[in-house]
């Protein structure tokens, strides 16, 4: 006798499977939100005239670029911890999904800022405009724009490197499928079952920043052409 | 069932192949100690560890440790890339519907192990503490299904991430072997943690794909001559500092 | 268990890094040669061909790694494949490795301009010699940098070989901890390690972004 | 070579210079101009005519000298900058309307953000400007919806609506073919005839013959001759004479 | 509007008709150039010449009517399009010299490949023709280290090298400044004097008046008026007039 497949015994969990794909979805949106903020941040800062901003945000990138995901979790987790601060392993995975993800942001939104001609900077300078008026106005929505199918990737990406936190007890779709795979021992079952819900899952993603796309960009919406 | 696949490589008895072989492939995992892990010189040792040893010497085969993780354990066995698995199994009936175990060689008492400073008697003061469990370990299931408790539970990997969660800081409670309550005390003087609550006692077996008769008989053959021997209660009282229950004793 | 850190346990640790380098080395060449192929697949003038490869990297980049690894590893063996841990977490690898290079050198083929590929159509020459000749070479040099780069990801997503039984600089770690219980001061070492693993090559590419001149970036499965 | 700095000016340049690393692009400047004065600045490329209006709108710092401009000292480092780029419009060739917004919004924005006009009134000004370069219909296109010339009136109109004392254009029409050429020098005759003050960097001589009061010739870093638009016909400088017969030349 | 399409013809256009979408770019063209001939396309932007000389050498496919080039169908969909263009060299504005390889191996690379030529008598080759665009000392460079005009001339080495019945040039002067302009002109009139088939789009109608055997004016996708160099003076139709008259404005 080999191997015998019982999907029905796995995916009588149904209800575990989903709320962990919920979680998973949970941890990708409120770190794809702050990531993006605090990857701006980084990218702008990484322009600012102050040496010890740009430098400080290259430290940042450069370091959370360079190690891996699950080390960063962990220093995060068990270093709060150490120093007395306990918060729950959702708040800890989505720091630091957030720190990681932001790292990868800003290196993107700093290519998209390359990308702007410095003509336009120039021509929103001679209309008086202030720094900061000329990075929301003039700047930020033409480079997300620009790298936005980068972005779109870079953050899906995210919600498959977060299957990590299942290692700091957050409950997400792996630690979901290791909870029924150890239970039941049907691990193959549960794999294919969570492959298939990734890749359902990267899909929704992409829909969801597709659609995003169309409410950011009225231009591109109503002519149909990239910048 | 409708859904139902099987797959069938070809193949011979296990228990032939082995012998054949002069090797047994065993699969343990190194990473829960005190059953497997890595001593001061970075060689495996542990309860397990020394099972297998054992089992190997009387035997007359060479031993391989396939190096495995928590979730890799089963697998390893029903794709034939491990003979069998000893590495802290403990037996429940729906495990069963996909190995089969032999009788067991050792138990394992689990207890509910809170800081000792905390004032927890029974159950009731369980409510709003956090509850460390190993994701999918009997203790995990056995906690996750008193649901009338309204406990807490944060699942780790495996039981070292647990007991790392619990020495920085992360838990104030767990729910493991009384060995491993122990240990935290151990690694971190400011934290002792101490058992408050039984939990269950389980049985731990050798692990095997199912269809293997003879393989089972000889493993429990020996199973049953290392009961009577005492040699596994040794092994189990040099690494758990307690002794397995009396009719293991020998 | 117990004890401190000790000098068995930094050897440990290097012995995974090895291991760490040497998957590294597999995932990168296997995934290079096949990321090729996906590569000229993605442009094929083909329309099958092009919605296939489309197709598999869809899949490929829509799953986790880690779940592409255990598949690979025993779902292969379960149909009757005996592979070796270092071949099944190599073919893994290859497959994940490919799918995002293959991406990645299709926009830098598609980003040769499009007058060369007209020009090279003027001059008569046939579809394999526009490719060979006029825009591979043109796409080499604007795909290096972002293959270097790539290169990174490749080193820290190796430790999710693991699950095949490699004792590899992550796996190593979680070892040695589990000895000790000593996260901090571990993980920080294996931070470094991977850091000093990664870092010349991020410099590396960014310095050669730079000598092109444009503000590339490398796509990163964190 | 002359030097007319009287006080009444609203731009004026005194002996201004400016390298770039070891290339000296401007090597003492100096001229001014009046309230409702159009001048043309002419000579060939690399002459420094852009550097010397760059200079004008501080996008370029001077090495030495003194710019004043409607009041505000720019060869200071302590110019407010935004200040003076209320009174200052410039065009520059490339158009660069921003892509991202409406010609509505790209006129509107700097009214609302920089001097807090409200939204409805600065729509209202937006039509205005838009309708004196002859563009109301396209108040809801996007730049790349436009001609190369409607671009360059939209970028004239954004800067219009800024209401600044003094336009400067840096051959604003060398990108476009001869029909919209055109049509962006009848919008700035216009302008002119309105008796706003400009100062244009500009390859047309027959345009820059029609339109300015005063011609600067610029050659090699500095200004090599300067009077009335009939200087242009009967050079007095042997350089003039050249590049104007160059000029003619070429069509 | 005249249909002229002898069957001694080099290259012949009948009825030729092209939509991108539903934008009607060629409607109806006709035109034929005879051996040896310069024929000169001209008209407004946008008129749809690039697009007619681009059908010419299939990189656009027509919706309608008959082109014949050097004996190919090219309206066929399984013409030869190799031999087509062995027998075609079309040089684009844009140079489009490919930048990772020398002039010499730009000019080598296509006589090697797809004529299977010698490297030595390919090189021999790009000496020659190098020679004919008064190149011959950059035979190793790299198209970056030339200036716009060299490179430009060196694309049309590289066409010529394939020996081709007839070239086609897009617009080649117009990313240039008149000094490199009368560069690259100089050498398609010394092609023309050697008795080379050209049919090129061209801005410059001073040019066109005094290379070309004869000029096809096109306006909204038709051949509007076509006659030898001198209906440029005295055109018969008010488009080209107004297109000429223009041309003269900006002089
Ligand atoms: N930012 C800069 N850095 C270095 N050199 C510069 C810079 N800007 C301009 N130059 C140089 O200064 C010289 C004068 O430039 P400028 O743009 O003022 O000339 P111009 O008269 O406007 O010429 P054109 O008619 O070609 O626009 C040129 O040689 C140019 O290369
Ligand atoms: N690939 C294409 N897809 C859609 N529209 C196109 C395409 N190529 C050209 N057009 C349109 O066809 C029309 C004619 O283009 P064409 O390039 O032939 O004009 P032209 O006479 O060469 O103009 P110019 O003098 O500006 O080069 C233009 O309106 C252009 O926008
Ligand atoms: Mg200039
Ligand atoms: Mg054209």
């Amino acid at each position: 006798m080999g191997i015998e497949l019982d999907f029905p015994a796995v995916l009588e969990r149904w209800p575990n499977f989903l709320g962990g794909a919920i979680l998973t979805l949970e941890l990708a949106f409120f770190a794809t939100v702050l990531g993006a903020f605090l990857g701006t941040l980084a990218a702008v800062g990484r322009r600012s005239h102050s040496l010890l901003i740009a430098r400080t945000c290259k430290v940042y990138v450069e370091a959370i670029r360079n190690t891996p995901l699950l080390v960063q979790i962990f220093l995060v987790y068990f270093g709060l911890a150490s120093i007395g601060l306990k918060l729950s392993a959702f708040t800890v995975a989505v720091a630091a999904l957030t720190i990681n993800v932001g790292a990868y942001t800003a290196e993107i939104m700093r290519a998209g800022f390359d990308a702007i001609p410095r003509g336009q900077l120039e021509a929103a300078e001679g209309l008086a405009l202030s720094r900061l008026q000329i990075y929301w106005h003039i700047i930020l929505l033409p480079a997300v724009e620009r790298v936005y199918p980068a972005l779109t990737s870079q953050f899906v990406l995210l919600m498959l490197a977060s299957s990590v936190c299942s290692q700091i007890s957050a409950e997400e779709l792996t630690a979901v499928a290791n909870y029924i795979q150890s239970d039941t021992y049907r691990a193959f079952e549960t794999y294919i079952i969570i492959a298939v819900l990734y890749i359902f899952l990267s899909l929704v993603m992409r829909a969801g920043f597709w659609g995003l796309g169309f409410v950011l960009f009225p231009r591109r919406r109503r002519l149909g052409t990239p910048l | 069932c409708l859904f139902m696949l099987t797959v069938q490589p070809a193949r011979a008895d296990l228990l032939d192949s082995i012998m054949q072989a002069k090797k047994i492939r065993i699969s343990t995992d190194l990473a829960i100690p005190p059953s497997g892990m890595m001593d001061g010189s970075m060689k495996a040792t542990g309860s397990d560890v020394e099972v297998a040893q054992l089992l190997a010497k009387d035997w007359g085969l060479e031993l391989e440790f396939i190096q495995t993780t928590g979730a890799t354990r089963i697998p390893n066995v029903l794709t034939g890339k491990a003979d069998i698995i000893i590495s802290t199994l403990s037996v429940t009936a729906e495990r069963a519907k996909v190995i089969d175990f032999s009788n067991r060689y050792a138990t394992l008492q689990s207890d509910i192990g809170c800081l000792k400073s905390l004032n927890v008697k029974d159950w009731a003061d369980l409510k709003d503490k956090t509850v460390g469990v190993a994701r999918g370990t009997t203790q995990d299931t056995t906690l996750s299904n008193m649901k009338d408790k309204e406990l807490k539970i944060a699942r780790y990997d495996d039981d070292a991430t647990e007991v790392t969660a619990a020495v920085s800081g992360q838990v104030d409670c767990v729910g493991t072997s009384a060995t491993i309550i122990n240990q935290i005390g151990v690694k971190n003087p400011a934290r002792i943690f101490e058992s408050k609550i039984p939990l269950a006692t389980f049985d731990l077996a050798v692990g095997l794909k199912k269809g293997e008769p003879r393989l089972m008989e000889k493993l429990n053959g020996w199973i049953a001559e290392n009961i009577k021997n005492g040699k596994l209660n040794a092994i189990y009282k040099k690494f758990h500092g307690v002794e397995l229950p009396a009719d293991m004793r020998g | 268990m117990g004890g401190h850190l000790n000098f068995n346990h930094l050897l440990f640790l290097g012995h995974g890094a090895l291991w760490t380098i040497g998957l590294s080395l597999i995932a990168l060449g296997g995934g290079g040669l096949a990321g090729f192929v996906i590569a000229l697949a993605r442009v094929s003038p083909l329309k099958s061909v092009r919605l296939l490869s489309a197709v598999y990297v869809q899949l490929i980049q829509g799953t986790p790694l880690l779940v592409i690894l255990f598949l690979g590893y025993f779902g292969l063996a379960a149909v009757g494949f005996q592979l070796s841990p270092l071949a099944a977490a190599g073919a893994s690898l290859t497959l994940y490795v490919a799918a995002y290079l293959g991406e990645i050198w299709r926009g830098c083929i598609e980003s040769v301009p499009k007058p060369q590929w007209e020009a090279a159509e003027g001059l008569a020459l046939s579809r394999t010699q526009r490719m060979m000749k006029v825009i591979l070479p043109q796409a080499i040099r604007i795909a290096t940098p972002p293959t270097v780069g790539f290169m990174v990801q490749i080193i820290k997503n190796t430790s999710l070989a693991s699950v095949v039984g490699f004792v590899e600089l992550m796996r190593s770690g979680q070892i040695v901890n589990n000895s000790l219980f000593e996260p901090f001061a571990i993980y920080a070492i294996i931070a470094v390690v991977y850091f000093a693993m990664c870092y010349p090559i991020s410099l590396y590419s960014q310095r050669l972004e730079r000598r092109m001149g444009r503000g590339k970036f490398n796509l990163a499965p964190a | 070579m002359q030097q007319d700095t009287p006080a009444t000016s609203i731009v004026s340049l005194r002996d201004v210079q400016k390298s770039f690393g070891s290339l000296k692009v401007l090597d003492g400047v100096s001229f001014a101009v009046e309230r409702g004065e159009v001048l043309a600045i002419i000579g060939r490329s690399g002459s420094g005519k852009s550097t010397a209006l760059r200079c004008i709108d501080r996008f370029e710092r001077v090495d030495h000298g003194e710019i004043v401009v409607c009041g505000h000292r720019v060869d200071s480092p302590d110019v407010d900058l935004r200040a003076l780029r209320q009174d200052v419009g410039i065009v520059f060739q490339s158009y660069n309307l921003f892509p991202h917004l409406t010609i509505e919004q790209n006129i509107t924005l700097a009214p609302c953000s920089v001097k807090r006009m409200a939204l409805s009134q600065a729509k209202e000004l937006a039509r205005k400007v838009l309708a004196q370069v002859g563009l109301e219909e396209k108040l809801h296109a996007y730049p790349e919806q436009l001609s190369g010339g409607q671009q360059q009136r939209a970028a004239i109109a954004r800067s219009l609506a800024m209401q600044p004392k003094v336009m400067l254009f840096d051959e604003v029409t060398s990108a476009l073919d001869p029909e919209l050429t055109a049509e962006v020098q009848r919008v700035i005759e216009r302008l002119a005839a309105e008796g706003m003050t400009m100062v244009m960097v500009t390859h047309e001589m027959g345009f820059a013959k029609s339109i300015a009061d005063r011609i600067v010739f610029m050659h090699r870093g500095k200004v090599h001759e300067t009077g009335p638009a009939s200087i242009l016909t009967s050079p007095t400088t042997p350089e003039l004479a050249q590049f104007v017969g160059t000029g003619d030349l070429k069509s």
